[in-house]
């Protein structure tokens, strides 16, 4: 975001409420994490200990996640651009 | 503008952006995700389809975004509905 | 709500209160009904492109949550409508 | 009772009301519609399960209300084991 | 929480805090609980009326809903005073 | 460490223990719950699925929470992506 048009106080507020957004984001993303990977790997409750084999399960689940989660903001990032530049294109239009 | 609606709506665009991620990358997960998870590493198949769906998820949103922006006015007017029936409500303690 | 007996300053604040509100709520129905149609309509992830039979859907998907999301507000009015009625009918026999 | 405790609950009044109305209206709209989308139209089966639908879920809210009102003590007792459980952590730092 | 440190002031703001989170809780697990009750035991909409047989399975789905709470929330309760016993004692080795 | 930041950290901390206790519930109901509602008793074997999956439940979120820890930057370094994205269309209005 542009701050520089802010002053010193509205851009230190601004940065704590993106700060602040940002951590939500990664205790909600975080919480959805657990829950899919324990729904995902986590069926038997004969036993009081998550087994070898359901662990196993749960770390290359939020492995996998990780990395999918990773390839979908990069390709989240490019059709962002793409679409601040088609919004720029039409403003230009608009203005002729 | 002055700076208060200024930062309100650079706040709300900022929250709708992260918003948008959070739902794409949830919803494309279970969309391409191979339940057996042999491994840890992303497939071939599953970082293909992330791709295509992140995509096309974008188009949906846009083509809906477009679709509500005519019924907005609709929906005002049903939650102006709601408000009614509380004014009736409280009108009566 | 009856604002009448609410200051200037009070009823202000409440109206915004209430158009935040408004505003969230649709906010939420419109991302709701965004995963919503996406689930339901596009499945074929081997093109990059939205095809016309994904996008017809989509367009249908929304259509008609719209009217059945419309049709459950009106009837939503009336049940409320008839539960202020009881309430008030009880606090009448209360009082006696 | 003072104006700020008012405009609360009067608050939270609204937010119950637009909650359920929301609620409803997903719920209902899971249950009545048809996956074919074969029009965009609402046909007759879907709107009367609809119409059905929200006044049976009014009916269950009530209902739930009504047993919900006598364990809500038990379940602010639960609530506060949860706060005695912080506090011996945070005794500890 | 150890609200011997704070003043006046922050303890009542502390104790204002925890109860509108604990209402918030209350409210939000009411709302889930009878979405999924309605969701198990209302399926037919022929009738416009929540029949017998409907209105007795939800009155079990949330009376096993809340046993089950309850016990849910009891172990709960172990797992994270045998957690904080963990980290005491970690703490400990750490500071020799 | 200063009042205020420590009642926000001791807020945020009540809030992680009972949004991870009602997760926790909703999560290992629908686990181990029959949906016959035969009795609106628990019988022993839900009863005894509960115990097993809370604790089964926390060994996950601990096992998540240290993998995460090491991947936390890197989720950083992502969401530092989404707002170079916002920066780069607000230079534009």
């Amino acid at each position: 975001m542009d701050f520089s048009n802010l002053n010193d106080y509205d851009r230190k507020q601004m940065e704590r409420l993106i700060e602040e957004k940002q951590m939500r984001d990664f205790m909600r993303m975080y919480s959805n994490l657990v829950d899919r990977c324990f729904d995902n790997c986590v069926n038997d409750f004969s036993t009081k200990t998550v087994t070898s084999k359901e662990n196993t399960c749960v770390n290359r689940c939020v492995e996998k996640f990780m990395k999918l989660s990773e390839r979908a903001s990069a390709r989240f990032a490019e059709q962002n651009a793409q679409l601040n530049q088609e919004m720029q294109q039409q403003q230009q239009q608009q203005r002729k | 503008m002055d700076n208060e609606t200024q930062m309100r709506m650079a706040q709300q665009e900022f929250e709708l952006v992260t918003d948008l991620l959070h739902k794409i990358t949830q919803r494309c997960y279970q969309k391409c995700y191979d339940k057996n998870y042999k491994t840890g590493d992303a497939t071939t198949k599953e970082s293909l389809c992330m791709d295509k769906c992140v995509v096309k998820y974008f188009q949906v949103n846009k083509n809906v975004n477009d679709k509500l922006q005519a019924a907005s006015q609709a929906k005002m007017e049903q939650q102006l509905r709601a408000q009614e029936i509380l004014e009736k409500r409280r009108r009566r303690k």
